[in-house]
């Protein structure tokens, strides 16, 4: 940076200048950078990652249709963003501490999130499921942008510790804008602290284009942070596997912070309660339609005669049992008692919350034997 | 008189005010096209153009600080919070500048500006989408905080509260947005009681049930039911939570001599601690047994599928009505 | 014992902890080499090194997500905040992050943060550097508030704090940060009174006088005071102001049977409301009047040289105790 | 932007990498860009840039006295920050609105404060002084940032009415690690609002080194964000208007927000109450005063024979005067009556604060003739 009156700011995000490695059809194409990061990748590794990314589109549809069904409050669909979500979370060393949205179905997915998981906040039993420390992977973040600086503080403990894990954060381009996502940066950057930022730009934040959040390319926010960036095709998975793999080895390595931003969209509503034709065409969603991250997965594996009817089936059996699950999951969900209402406020016993949890535990029995209040 | 949801009811006050005055803004993230994840600003983006109708980058700070500099070139901005657990990154900008930029210009600047906030719980949703955080404001001195809880209300007070010179925060019970009444579309905002004016929904002369936004249909669902039992309720709902009227609260206390408070909103330094701070004061004399308030625990806010033990209900509160007559009630016996 | 301002026990305090617990982080706006605006750590970066004493970045809101962020690896931040006025901007990451996480992973991730925060007036401040934002976070579930208001309390009841495993809010009367007292800097926290009890700091039969922080000073001059007129009160250091200590409230005002609560921030759902509302339905038959607050008015904290107004003092507390005792006073004759 | 595995990030701020018109002995220096927006300056209007600036350097002495002797509770020193400060501001219009922090003395000034203003303030007397709207300047803020995203919902409303003001938000280097200054960028770049960003980094916010808050130009940032950016010398009276004339004229002519970093340095302490010697160095501090901008400005006038004894007598003449009226506002201000901090809290009645009106008038009337609490 040098002082300039003119600097040449782009005014709208191009959305083909991408960092990419599979071509939409399906072709490997090379880039020097990347290459390197994805040499090991052999046929079973790829088929791996088909395996996960039909796997998460499946229990994502299935999340729908529960939703439907009534047995789930709300659904927050990731069809679309497979690549970016698999790609990233399968580069992650067990021991790296990621902090996805409530969008990051496929990162939950990857860090061994059970059938359950994803059933029972969405249904609105728990507000969070497995303990994040089993799958070192913090409750899914509803305050947009709240969990980038939990990421920051997380690494700056890893500092502290002097070891090597990476935290990662996940957010999506609306959470851009954010004050919380800027101060992240700011910190990490300041203390040059292990995480990575992954910003999945899907172009919405609910019926916002991202040009309400951003007129350039959001991956140019970071450099001025004295961040590196990387502007990925978000539905390519080999390229997001790799750019997470150089941006976790720069973090681990004491080279600070790196931010990448994977370009990808929402092919679903919002959530299930959104109805996205108000405010897009139909036009657009088919022409991202033509990038599925699937699709082009599956060719590379077809151009290399590893995509048959028995990995199909397998795959397909894969998400059977994990879709069946899922339903399993809402149909025996039992509803904690009213009185656990008042658990796990704190750690401690307080004396506030003990006196109300006799009155409650009063007024409750008072209902025993009519089985409602409980 | 016409038959509107509640929702229907903001829409059409929000587009009066921005008819009747061209300063007033209505900003927020999704109100523009998609008008509103609850769509109360449905349709006012075609009608009054972008300039007026503005989506907004997701940075509520932002909204609120923009506000702000727009009320400064003698804009009426009326802000949308997405959800009431979205307004905390707005809380610095609230506290700090919308509250006390009159007091801190000595009169020379206003902050006509006025802060919609989808309120409240019972609708199943997800964490952050069900808080009820009117006590932070209410403690705020240089806010007015209203909660409505019926159509008509709705359309008129969203109209007073934007033609006020001072902030208004302005709850409204997001499970109240489809439930119907009459509006009166017709009338003048001059006319109509005061925003600032409670009202006495239900007369009665046992005990004074006093409540505001949603809970007012459920204290009114208790009042019936208590009538089966011979006890009679008067209901107060207070529109206006900062400040409150006591005028009409006094009135009825002093008549009652008995009092339960009830919100949604937790109890520790709540709406109903200082109501019934106030009420002791004002009414000592009057009172012929301790005030009681029904609230939401002093928990975060539960999970949807539990929310139904948290938000004070019919038998909760009939059971404290209970408990200011001194029958019999769940915590008779219970050692404190 | 060692004689020491409030400000040097403040500093041992941490000394200590982070002596004794090397997951103890202190972080903040010039809490290094400056020692923090007031010197509270003063010498601590040079004695336990830049890695635990974190000079930060000028946001409060990357402060505390931080330290929330460092909790979640098993750290313990002491967050300083560098004026009461300046916690607005972090109020998101404390009120749905810091106080929430515990509840919303079922216990799995504890929050032991503490929140430091150099509070209240009467140091002839700027604007924001004289605010009681107390009530605040007695509303939120999840956080444990406390007041301290003196040295010894300071020493022992910051490392409680930061010993304990929720959030604590820890306030810091600035006005006393150079009041001296004698402190025990030997002994055992489990040994001390427990952060949450309050305590009795001066008998007394006729009236019950509740308040926290600096305001306790006052409240013992009012005590005084009032002994000359034959008065006999009785003043309680609320010490911890959510949760309170009610064993102790209740066992005073059962014995002197009024109550008057003194602090300086403004008083609509103030943590005076919450007092009164408690304590009215705990002990209604016991008062033989109303309970009267005292409190900071309900403005915006006023200009440096007007905040003697502001701020209850002996005079208004006396009044009040007349009040209580339905003796003669200001508002004797006045019609509200 | 690009996408990038090895962005060209600078890790450390160049001080010489600057946009200069007169260097820091004086000499005018050319700079492509700059040069055309200052052709009109002629001697007088030098002389008036000198003016402004020793009668600011000379009010802040004054003020800084003024609290030693007990007439202030505070203050915050301005001292060499002259020439950003007089230097941005006198490229104004007088129908622009400038949003400053609590340090601008100089913005102030020159939009016409009197000597009372600048004491009854931070006398404690009252939180503001002049009316906004009379000096089209806000109140100088406190909250650090926040005045920012005020200027842009400003310059947002000047768009809505189809004029040409422009507002300008001032802060430092401190505040741009805070949330609001970032989402003011976000909200200027997307509504492309006319906004000039003047952040003065004069190396400090209180202990901290700018290095705390960024690791790299600050006027870097701005780009990420899609607003055109200058570094200038914040010392240089010239530059300073030169690079503000141009901010301003973009910014009125419809193509957006500008950021402008003057790189300068708080001489002082950051208030009375601070004591820099814990932090920084002497030699630092030295090596800052060579660059000062008031003897560089001597120095080129008097190489136009533009400065002589007359000039410095008079400008010292003017300086008396002023600071003579801020003695004269400290010593016979008069703190308004008790009853007076319940005014102004609201613009309509209101019940609540009416009642205790009453109550407390009721409590001041006991005190009648005792002269103590009014
Ligand atoms: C602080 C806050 N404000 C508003 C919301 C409401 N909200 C939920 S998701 C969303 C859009 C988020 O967009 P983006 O960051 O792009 O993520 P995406 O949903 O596209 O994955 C909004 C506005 C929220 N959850 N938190
Ligand atoms: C929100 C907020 N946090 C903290 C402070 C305390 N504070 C006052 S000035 C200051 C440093 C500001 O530094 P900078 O922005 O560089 O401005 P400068 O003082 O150097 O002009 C701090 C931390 C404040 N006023 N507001
Ligand atoms: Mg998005
Ligand atoms: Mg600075």
């Amino acid at each position: 940076m040098t002082h300039t009156l003119n600097p040449s700011v782009e005014t709208s995000t191009d959305l083909d200048d991408l960092a990419r490695l599979l071509t939409p059809d399906g072709r490997r194409i090379s880039d020097r950078q990347l290459d390197p990061w994805i040499e090991d990748l052999d046929r079973e590794a790829l088929r791996g990652l088909y395996r996960d990314m039909a796997l998460l589109r499946r229990l994502d549809a299935e999340g729908v249709a529960l939703q439907r069904q009534g047995q789930l409050g709300l659904w927050a669909p990731a069809q679309g963003q497979e690549a970016v979500q698999i790609g990233t979370a399968r580069a992650c060393r067990a021991d790296d501490f990621l902090f996805p949205s409530y969008r990051e179905l496929g990162v939950q997915l990857v860090r061994g999130a059970k059938p359950a998981d994803f059933i029972l906040a969405w249904r609105g039993e728990m507000h969070s499921t497995y303990n994040p420390y089993e799958l070192n992977t913090a409750t899914p973040q509803i305050i947009i942008g709240a969990q980038t600086l939990h990421a920051v503080g997380y690494a700056m403990g890893v500092q502290r510790d002097g070891t090597d894990q990476v935290a990662v954060a996940y957010f999506g381009d609306g959470a851009t804008s954010q004050g919380d996502v800027n101060e992240a940066m700011v910190f990490a950057s300041s203390f040059r602290s292990p995480v990575v930022f992954v910003c999945s730009n899907n172009q919405w934040a609910i019926s916002e284009p991202v040009t309400v959040q951003a007129k350039y390319p959001i991956a140019g926010r970071a450099p001025g942070f004295g961040i590196p960036s990387l502007r990925v095709d978000g539905n390519d998975v080999l390229a997001c596997l790799a750019a997470m793999r150089w941006a976790l080895d720069h973090a681990r390595t004491g080279k600070g912070p790196v931010f990448i931003e994977a370009v990808t969209y929402r092919m679903g509503p919002h959530t299930t309660s959104d109805d996205p034709t108000r405010y897009r065409s139909a036009d657009e969603v088919e022409a991202w339609r033509r990038k599925d991250p699937l699709t082009r997965l599956e060719a590379l594996l077809r151009s290399q005669d590893a995509f048959d009817d028995a990995f199909a089936a397998d795959v397909q059996a894969d998400a059977d049992r994990f879709t069946a699950g899922m339903r399993e999951a809402a149909l025996t969900a039992v509803t904690r008692p009213a009185i656990e209402v008042l658990d796990d406020v704190y750690a401690e016993p307080h004396t506030g919350l003990d006196e109300q949890r006799t009155r409650f535990a009063a007024y409750l029995s008072g209902f025993e034997g009519e089985g409602d209040a409980s | 008189m016409t038959q509107l949801t509640m929702g229907k009811a903001l829409g059409a006050g929000l587009r009066r005010a921005m008819a009747d005055d061209d300063r007033v803004i209505v900003m927020g993230e999704d109100v523009g096209k998609l008008g509103g994840v609850f769509r109360i600003t449905d349709g006012l983006q075609t009608e009054f153009g972008a300039m007026r109708v503005i989506d907004t980058p997701l940075a509520e700070s932002g909204i609120m600080g923009t506000a702000v500099g727009l009320a400064f070139r003698g804009y009426r901005p009326v802000v949308e919070i997405q959800f009431d657990g979205f307004v905390y990154p707005a809380f610095d900008q609230i506290v700090c500048q919308v509250a006390k930029l009159h007091y801190r210009t000595r009169g020379n600047v206003t902050m006509p500006i006025t802060i919609r906030i989808p309120w409240a719980g019972g609708v199943g949703a997800a964490e952050h989408h069900s808080e009820s955080p009117e006590a932070y404001f209410v403690h705020t001195s240089g806010l007015r905080v209203v909660a409505v809880s019926n159509p008509q209300d709705a359309y008129v007070m969203l109209r007073q509260a934007i033609a006020c010179d001072d902030p208004v925060v302005f709850f409204e019970p997001k499970r109240l947005y489809h439930s119907k009444g009459e509006v009166d579309l017709d009338g003048d905002i001059a006319d109509a009681a005061p925003m600032g004016v409670a009202r006495v929904v239900r007369e009665g002369s046992d005990v004074t049930l006093l409540t505001y936004g949603a809970q007012v249909s459920t204290a009114l669902d208790a009042a019936l039911a208590a009538e089966d039992d011979g006890i009679s309720i008067e209901v107060v709902d207070l529109r206006s939570i900062s400040p409150v009227d006591y005028t009409t609260v006094t009135a009825s206390v002093r008549k009652t001599g008995r009092v339960v408070v009830t919100h949604e909103a937790a109890r520790e330094a709540g709406v109903g601690a200082e109501l019934i701070a106030s009420i002791t004061e004002k009414c000592f004399h009057y009172l012929e047994s301790a005030p009681v308030r029904v609230t939401g625990h002093d928990i975060p806010y539960p999970p949807a599928k539990l929310e139904k033990h948290h938000l004070p209900d019919l038998d909760r509160i009939l059971d404290a009505v209970d408990r200011v007559l001194d029958r019999p009630n769940s915590l008779s016996g219970v050692q404190l």
